[in-house]
């Protein structure tokens, strides 16, 4: 549970890139963007997104029955923290 | 028409919101969340309480956006079509976080991860 | 020296993501995708996926000069390999 | 025109790629090479340079494929303009990592890692 913060905390740091990089590229896209152009670039925002924080997503999160998961887990998160800066 | 209404309402609430101005957002929301179910129109009804969610996710009061992101799951539960439903999961996790009560929120964070690898 | 291995595989991982992702984004957009469009998807890949990799990546690499860096960073590659199942 | 062609031979070069097939991409890519340069268009050169980097990458001539990568660079020097740097870095860098020159690898892996915030 101690890793909840950390899930809440990488997400919004995820979202905040896939949005600033999305608006970049509906600019270059001009206007008039097709419906279904402006769809499957936004599709291709949060697949990329999604798929890459699975592995991380999943690695914070542990049933807790054996120490050493649970130890894992709390090294997944201290490197989450270090690596993405969460913490400040 | 009423289209037409929908659609510009749902646009100006998303500006309201990147603009920080999280009531006027919702505002626009509740309007358009109404037009949706008038012109029953699951896809933009879904984007309407989406924004509701994250309208008064940004003003702190997380119980009632829970309200409307669970709306999302239950639009999908009754047209069996579930897009939208990861963010939602994601986001009323955000908010069970927020209010302290990270047990629900892992339970919604589990849900949330499950789907990040499907489309 | 010892992260350098992980850097390629990471990297590997997310271009891996990225094409996939963005290939069933240019099938969606069907033929006859003009020029800047392509390319600005193709900017919004990159975009996207460099940023994310970017905190990882950095703090795989350390001058080695004090060994607390030394070992946070080690920390962090075993992290990496475990959330992204580098090792396999 | 050669222009036609010059497109035509890096597509085929990546669908070559796509397939497995690095050889037959390597000559599709060394074809459009040679056109490019003719044109004097350097952002199809450094495609072709690109993929000639990577077809041999693929086959396993790492020696051979930094050149290519490394000609990306010197494309963008001459230019003054660094599109595909960034890749061109990371690339030589995967390449260095293949022959155990581990050392040579992070001298490039940090040049790559310096430009993953910039556009």
């Amino acid at each position: 549970l101690e890793t909840v913060p950390t899930i809440k905390k990488l997400r919004a740091y995820a979202e905040r890139i896939r949005l600033a990089e999305l608006e970049k590229c509906l600019s270059k896209m001009g206007d008039d963007i097709p419906k279904k152009t402006r769809r499957a670039v936004d599709d291709l925002s949060r697949g990329i997104v999604n798929k890459l924080l699975h592995g991380p997503m999943q690695h914070l999160r542990c049933d807790g029955s054996d120490s050493r998961t649970l130890n894992e887990t709390l090294e997944n998160m201290h490197a989450l923290n270090r690596m993405f800066g969460l913490e400040s | 028409p009423q289209k037409e209404d929908l659609i510009s309402r749902l646009k100006s609430g998303k500006n309201f919101l990147r603009n920080q101005e999280p009531d006027k957002a919702f505002l626009e929301f509740k309007t358009a969340l109404d037009l949706a179910k008038s012109l029953k129109d699951p896809t933009e009804e879904k984007k309407a309480a989406r924004g509701l969610g994250a309208s008064l996710q940004r003003q702190g009061k997380y119980r009632e956006a829970i309200k409307y992101h669970s709306m999302v799951l239950a639009i999908s539960d009754r047209e069996g079509e579930d897009s939208g439903n990861t963010e939602a999961y994601g986001a009323i996790a955000d908010c069970y976080t927020e209010l302290g009560d990270l047990e629900k929120a892992g339970i919604f964070y589990d849900k949330y991860i499950a789907r990040l690898e499907t489309d």
